[in-house]
């Protein structure tokens, strides 16, 4: 049987969460399928990558170039392709990140192999892949099967399949092959988004705001409720792109991940782009008008009502308890 | 500066009740109201932009159904010179890659410098045609695009990554990028623009100019449903104060305030 | 590209003639006296120049929104938008051109085009999608007389009571809704409603510029109001009421229509409600321009108001009746957004607390709710009361 | 006869004669105050005084009740009664130190302060004329006196407001002090007898000269008012007027002329500001109409020509003045232009600029029209000398502001908002037919317009003459017009009458009626038809017959006849059919060319 493979994901020297995502998914698989999974490192001087993995695949095959340093679409979709070509998985895993974003399509259009991207849960039986996929803004889920296929391309949702601790022992083996001089893209530079004054993604207590705002001088209000409790006031995409807020407040797979003690989410639906980025947060509160909104299935406490009310409201009721 | 923009005609489904039809694989669309995808206007900005800027033509594109030409007609008001629909009805079941094996067919024809694209769709979310399509062609892509500078044969762009980082990239041209929303501000149409739009011609392509049979579906979607709760808040009820005295005790007793 | 072009390009015959095909009235009898935009509500807010009085002459030539500058069509745009089609200027005109009617020529014809603000666009796809521009289900539309007994509408009843969207709805102006509905128990009244066969009026979203959906709705509305025979309708929103009685039939749709304020005070006067606990209060009455302006409607609300002992009944000096500023949610400006200090509503608020008033009272759900947050987003915790609720608190 | 010696001149007057009345006849002026020659002297103020010198002895009395005696000596200005009269003065200041009479007797008298303090709260010096007015007069007794010593007050029947009182005023008006107020002893609404002349800004009596110029110069009553028209009481003019002109049973007359020629010179009147809710017409003391301020521009005017506001008097530092006010606006008022408004404007504010200097004249308009010999130039010479501020812009609101105004408008020249606080406001309302004219011209048959204005024949060609046959129109009761143009078309009307009188004969329309008296069944339909009065039955030749020279050929009659009878001459059925046979082949010859 076919391998699976899982594409290491890394940035600025670090692994980066979602690979151990995809090695926990791979292993489910591999088990399923009684096959292996081999992790597949793109890389240079990754030593400390490998060993990191060991435990989470049977084998790590590294590619080691200079080139492969950091992402670069053109480089790792040659390289990429010629690691599938040569190994022919059944299932090559790839992130849903900004990489696996570029990559995926483009490898399944030019090896005419089946892709899927966004994946939140894979089948693999007699009748082929079938994965489960969000349509709609998350309204509702798909259950869309894969044409029959030997090897199958697949992006998976960060947060799907939680990172655990492997028990294999991973055999490393040094692939050859080498990436070729990009022809059309040229990595420059990783560059923080505007810095602005406060950093979300230290503070304990983080406030987020979404559409359910309505309106800019709002904010005014969530500020000062932010900052009563000692908080911070973090937003969603939408809010960023009207310019309410700068891009370095934005929580979510596009902007930061924040982790902090509590999470407190006004007005927020709960679109997987911005829990992706607040998930991780130790005690999650939602206010929200819409009591189906998707947030409700990520908050620990939900409060299903105007946030305009209940902020008053809370804001009293916390002075009082202050006092 | 010829530019290609890739639109996409979607049901709003953000505020909307979304309910699955009785084939258990589409939705219920007689309720919802249609337009053009979030990011595409984003798309369809930015190559206006570029028009502005140094001249040049843009052609919009749509695999779509007949009342995508609604559509197609906004995006004439809003800067496009012409527009092509592709019949949808022409070609049965689409998915992300057959989309973009339609779409090559056509764009292959034209002449372009630039192909513009939203990052995705809100109706399927595949955050795919863009890079197949791109494939297809042969052309370099950049994906989650924030900001474009177009150089002498080469563009530096900006795209987003997770965490609030950017990546600094330059790419050569022709090239596709498929844009994040906010990467500028979607303009309105000007009532002249709108009445010259109203009476442009909307080329139509359908199955005699593509070959349906080469024409490859990746995947089917055998089954929509509403997604599980998996997890489900504690929900305060209660008038404002109520609720607020609750969820204030809470926090209190978990030291959080 | 970017060269402006010579204006005289901008003279365009074709969409002067596409505005008059969309209702633009009287564009030619303007003869540019300014008179309407210093009646306009924009007037006092004094920080946005609003030149309404050019609109006309603009129209003639086919000049509105015209610009081919992206920042100047967002301004162009913006201003379209900015008329809450109170109608103060129209009352004012000398050639009694209807201005907002010009605007709404020229928001027809964007709305087509989606080149309108976002904001509004939801709020025409809500009414569109679910009926209400909330964006709740059809399903919660009778929520609010739950526990009241109110009974669903049958042919032979006497009125339809239609209560409004927001009333219908918004958690604050639920309550007007369940005071009428008291009220008209306590009367013994013969009504009943339509429960979530009642869709929006569309009166808002027709002004906005959306036709389409507007027809939508009120046809649904109507062939709801014919099979169940319905003759007399009932309603506490002037919007409802101004698009009933002088939209709708449009359509070739025969009802009455009444403002619950004329109901009232009606049942007020024969006896049928006795409104005998004391409202110790100075309670400042507020003309919606719905009503008021539009309709002719000014007394009967008052008349109500003079009927609760102990209610001492204010004016906004210089501003009512006919003179009385807009709260600014007319036409869509109850979804817009516009900053703190360049409200309508903010000039109203005002105006009425200056009158020492306790109490500000309204008799429409619009009024209500912009009246009511800004107060509150200026620091007032001055009450504000639909007269039914008043009524209700006297007379229950 | 009685012969007395005032001061040192032998003097003769008739027996029964008071030492005041005596003064007075033969000019010796003696100052009173509670004297009024309609009541019986009430002899308490004692200013009066005069010095009696009878047989040697010397008396002072008060001259109003004193009769003139034989042989005695009168001295009304010696030593000893200025000395008593200036006590007697000095303390009256002291009760009403502001009464403008009492200062203006103290004044002659060398008094300019009083010694004295008054221990009495009303500045009244009880000098009862106006208790005696309500209750000898007016025959009311609404008022009275109250209490005695320094308590002693006038007043109404325990102190309340009085429900007899009719508000006529009498006591207020005989009141030496001012210090009785109609409205604080009635509890009915007072209603001041505004001065017509004055637009309202002052009061008139209810006897009064309607204005300087009247002819004759005579005063009227106005019988509305007039207390003895409304009960039959007080007659107070009737006793004050010597020559005994007052006649109440003199009443109007109508008197019958027949003439050959009418013109017809109705004026105009101001549309009522009241109308104008936005601008507070009506509401708003300080905003008048151009009538109202161009009398108090007038010498003669109820200011003497300063420029005063109405509330309070003050002089207004800016005035604002609006053009087209009611003009120009079909939808609420007057369709038309009224002509004079923007010139009278000019004026107003020059004039205003002249009176007061620093004074800031500020006009709204739309536009200026200045279409006159010497207009234009007027109009440029008043921006440029004067530096009167024009704004274009037809103001939306006035919006009471403290004791100011604040005018809402736009300039519509550089779109921007306009808010000028200004201290009056002057309104150029639309100039309307007299009220009363339309009927009038009903009576004479003559059409109005649809704004009420007199129609001419043809508005080019025959400007002057109506549509009846001798009646001619002039000035404003045609059109709106200005003070050359009126006098140009009375001039013309004018020779219009003389030109026909000049003739002897009239010249009849060639199309009048006639009656074919064969058919004529005598029902009488057409002379109700007839508006001209032109038609009459004959009895003797039991036929209806036409007067040629009354006939305007309108042709009404034609069509009410029953039987055919009437007939117009030169335009008969036959002459009709043939006209419009012509028509038809004109068109056919046309068409067929084509």
């Amino acid at each position: 049987m076919a391998e699976i493979l899982a594409l290491v994901e890394h940035r600025q020297g670090s692994l980066r969460d979602v690979t151990f995502e995809l090695m926990s998914c791979g292993r489910k698989l591999a088990e399923n399928l009684d096959t292996r999974l081999t992790a597949v490192l793109l890389g240079h001087n990754t030593g400390e990558f490998a060993d990191d993995l060991k435990t989470q695949a049977h084998r790590i095959l590294v590619l080691d170039d200079e080139r492969f340093k950091d992402f670069n679409s053109e480089s790792y979709q040659q390289a990429l392709s010629q690691v599938i070509k040569s190994e022919n998985p059944v299932i090559t895993l790839i992130g849903h990140t900004a990489f696996g974003m570029s990559l995926c399509p483009a490898l399944g259009a030019q090896l005419d192999i089946p892709s899927s991207t966004d994946c939140l849960d894979i089948e693999m039986n007699d009748g082929g892949l079938k994965v489960i996929r969000q349509m709609y803004e998350g309204k509702l889920d798909a259950r869309v099967r894969f044409r029959e296929s030997p090897s199958y391309l697949v992006t998976i949702r960060t947060g799907c399949f939680p990172a655990e601790d492997g028990n294999l022992q991973a055999e490393i083996v040094s692939s050859d092959l080498k990436a070729a001089e990009p022809q059309h893209l040229k990595f420059i530079e990783y560059l923080e988004a505007a810095v602005g004054d406060v950093d979300i993604t230290k503070a304990d207590v983080v406030v987020g705001v979404g559409r359910g705002i309505k309106e800019k001088e709002n904010m005014a209000m969530v500020e000062e409720f932010a900052g009563m409790i000692g908080g911070v006031v973090a937003c969603t995409r939408p809010i960023v792109d009207a310019e309410w807020l700068p891009k370095d407040r934005q929580v979510g797979s596009s902007g930061k991940t924040v982790k902090p003690k509590l999470y407190i989410a006004l007005g927020i639906s709960g679109a997987f782009q911005h829990t992706a980025g607040m998930k991780g947060s130790d005690t999650i509160i939602a206010v929200n008008k819409d009591p189906d909104a998707p947030i409700f299935g990520e908050a620990d406490y939900g409060i299903v009502d105007d946030l305009f009310k209940v902020l008053p409201a809370l804001r009293d009721k916390i002075t009082e308890l202050k006092q | 500066m010829n530019i290609v923009v890739c639109i996409k005609r979607v049901p709003q489904t953000a505020d909307a009740q979304v309910r699955v039809d009785s084939s258990g694989k589409d939705i219920e669309k007689e309720r919802l109201t249609f337009d053009l995808n979030e990011s595409d206007a984003y798309a369809l900005e930015q190559a206006v932009l570029f028009k502005e800027q140094s001249g040049g033509t843009i052609t919009a594109v749509s695999v779509g159904h007949p009342d995508t030409e609604d559509t197609l007609r906004m995006v004439l008001a809003k800067g496009a010179d012409t527009a092509i629909r592709i019949k949808a009805e022409d070609f049965d079941e689409l998915d992300g890659y057959k989309t973009a094996q339609i779409l090559k067919t056509v764009i292959e024809k034209a002449e372009f410098d630039m192909i513009f694209t939203g990052c995705m769709a809100t109706d399927d979310g595949y955050y795919q045609v863009g890079v197949n399509l791109a494939q297809l062609l042969g052309i370099p892509h950049a994906t989650l695009v924030s900001s474009i500078e177009i150089g002498d044969g080469a563009a530096r762009i900006k795209r987003e990554l997770e965490g609030g980082l950017l990546e600094h990239d330059e790419i050569s041209l022709p090239a596709l990028f498929s844009v994040q929303t906010g990467i500028n501000v979607p303009r309105y149409a000007s009532l002249i623009a709108i009445r010259k739009a109203a009476k442009k011609e909307i080329a139509a392509v359908g199955q005699d100019d593509i070959d349906k049979d080469a024409l490859v579906l990746n995947t089917q979607i055998e089954e929509l449903f509403v997604p599980p709760v998996t997890k489900r808040a504690e929900i305060f009820s209660g008038t404002p104060e109520e609720v607020s005295g609750k969820l204030a005790d809470m926090l209190n007793e978990k030291g959080l305030i | 590209m970017n060269k402006k072009k010579n204006i005289a390009d901008q003279i365009n015959p074709e969409i002067r003639d596409a505005l008059l095909e969309m209702g633009a009235d009287g564009i030619y009898r303007c003869y540019q006296c300014g008179k309407c935009a210093g009646t306009c509500p924009w007037f006092p807010v004094g920080t946005y120049d609003f030149p309404i009085f050019r609109l006309p002459l603009e129209a003639a030539l086919g000049m509105i929104a015209s610009s081919e500058d992206k920042d100047e069509l967002a301004a162009e745009i913006d201003k379209i938008y900015r008329c809450v089609g109170c109608e103060a200027c129209v009352d004012q005109c000398p050639h009694g051109i209807n201005i907002p009617s010009i605007f709404r020529a020229g928001r027809r014809l964007l709305v087509d085009f989606g080149s309108y603000p976002e904001i509004l666009k939801s709020t025409v796809r809500k009414i569109h999608d679910v009926g209400n521009p909330v964006g709740e289900p059809r399903e919660k539309r009778s929520d609010w007389a739950r526990d009241l007994n109110v009974p669903v509408f049958e042919p032979g009843m006497e009125f339809l009571y239609f209560s409004c969207c927001i009333s219908s709805y918004d958690p604050r102006v639920k309550s007007v809704a369940r005071a009428v509905a008291g009220i008209l128990q306590k009367a013994g009244i013969s009504f009943g409603i339509l429960q979530s066969e009642e869709s929006c009026c569309g009166e808002a979203i027709r002004r906005i510029g959306s036709e389409t959906v507007y027809e939508e709705v009120a046809k649904a509305n109507t062939s709801a109001f014919e099979r169940n025979s319905v003759a007399k309708v009932l309603v506490n929103s002037p919007h409802c009421y101004t698009s009933f009685k002088n939209d709708y039939p449009e359509l070739g749709v025969k009802f009455d229509v009444l403002h619950i304020s004329e109901h009232l005070s009606d049942l007020i006067e024969s006896g049928a409600i006795k409104p005998d606990k004391e409202f110790a209060k100075k309670v400042v009455y507020h003309d919606p321009c719905a009503l008021g302006r539009q309709n002719d409607i000014y007394e009967a609300p008052r008349n109500v108001l003079r009927s609760i002992p102990g209610l001492e009944l204010l004016e906004v000096e210089n501003f009512n009746h006919g003179l009385s500023v807009c709260c600014g949610a007319g036409s869509g400006g109850l979804w817009m957004e516009w900053d703190k200090d360049e409200r309508i509503a903010g000039v109203r608020v005002t105006q009425l607390i200056d009158t020492g008033a306790d109490v500000i009272a309204v008799a429409c759900p619009y009024c209500l709710q912009m009246l009511e947050e800004t107060a509150k987003s200026m620091g007032h915790d001055i009450p504000v009361m639909d007269i039914a609720e008043i009524l209700a608190e006297s007379c229950l | 006869m009685i012969t007395f010696k005032l001061n040192g001149t032998e003097v003769e007057v008739e027996e029964g004669t008071t030492i005041l009345e005596a003064a007075k006849e033969h000019g010796v002026e003696i100052p009173t105050l509670c004297y009024h020659p309609a009541f019986e002297p009430y002899q308490v103020c004692r200013v009066c005084l005069v010095e009696v010198i009878k047989d040697g002895q010397s008396k002072l009395v008060p001259s109003c009740g004193y009769k003139v005696e034989e042989g005695t000596e009168v001295l009304t200005h010696s030593e000893l009664v200025l000395k008593r009269r200036r006590t007697i003065v000095e303390l009256i200041l002291a009760e009403a130190p502001n009464s403008e009479r009492v200062l203006a007797i103290a004044k002659d008298l060398g008094i300019e302060k009083s010694r004295f303090e008054s221990k009495r709260e009303k500045e009244c010096i009880l000098c009862g004329l106006c208790v005696n007015a309500c209750n000898d007069i007016i025959k009311v007794g609404a008022i009275g006196f109250a209490k005695r010593g320094t308590q002693r007050e006038i007043t109404t029947p325990y102190g309340e407001f009085s429900d007899v009182c009719s508000t006529c005023g009498a006591c207020a008006s005989l009141c030496p002090t001012g210090v009785i107020k109609v409205e604080e002893i009635s509890d009915s609404e007072i209603k001041p007898i505004l001065s017509e002349f004055d637009a309202n800004l002052s009061q008139r009596p209810c006897i009064y000269v309607p204005f300087p110029q009247a002819v004759p110069n005579r005063p009227v009553i106005d019988r509305e008012n007039c207390m003895y028209f409304k009960t039959g009481e007080c007659r107070i003019c009737e006793i004050v007027c010597q020559p005994e002109a007052i006649k109440y049973d003199q009443d109007e007359e109508i008197t019958e002329e027949e003439v050959g020629a009418v013109i017809v010179a109705t004026g105009y009147d101001l549309y009522p500001i009241e109308r104008m809710k936005e601008y507070g017409g009506g509401e708003y003391t300080d905003v008048i109409d151009g009538l109202q301020f161009e009398r108090l521009l007038s010498a003669s005017g109820p200011t003497q020509g300063e420029v005063r506001r109405p509330s309070d008097g003050r002089i207004p530092k800016r005035v604002a003045f609006f053009a087209c006010v009611g003009s120009r606006d079909p939808e609420h008022h007057c369709s038309y232009c009224s002509k004079i408004c923007c010139m009278y404007m000019v004026k107003h504010a020059l004039l205003y600029k002249e009176r007061v200097p620093d004074g800031e004249p500020v006009i709204f308009s739309i536009d200026v029209r200045t279409s006159g010999k010497g207009y234009e130039e007027f109009y440029t010479r008043a921006k440029e000398e004067a530096g009167i501020i024009y704004i274009r812009g037809k103001p939306s609101r006035i919006i009471k502001e403290g004791d100011g105004y604040e005018v809402w408008a736009i300039n519509t020249v550089t779109g921007k908002q306009i808010r000028v606080r200004c201290d009056m406001v002057v309104l150029s309302t639309a100039i309307i037919p007299t009220v009363g004219a339309p009927e009038l011209a009903r009576e004479m048959r003559i059409p109005v317009d649809e704004h009420g204005f007199l129609s001419e024949v043809h508005p080019k060609l025959r400007p002057v003459e109506s549509l009846v046959r001798g009646f001619f129109l002039a000035g404003c009761s045609q059109a709106p017009k200005d003070i050359p143009d009126t006098v140009a078309q009375a001039s013309a009307a004018a020779s219009k009458v003389l030109e026909m009188f000049a003739r002897g004969e009239i010249l009849a329309e060639p199309h009048i009626v006639w009656v074919d008296e064969d058919k004529c069944a005598t029902c009488k339909v057409c002379i109700d038809a007839c508006p001209y009065e032109a038609r009459e039955l004959d009895e003797e030749k039991k036929a209806v017959v036409v007067s040629d020279a009354l006939c305007q050929g309108c042709g009404c009659c034609v069509a009410a006849c029953p039987t055919g009878a009437t007939r117009q001459k030169n335009l008969d059925d036959e002459q009709l059919s043939r006209m419009v046979e012509a028509i038809f082949e004109q068109e056919k010859e046309h068409s067929g060319s084509d």
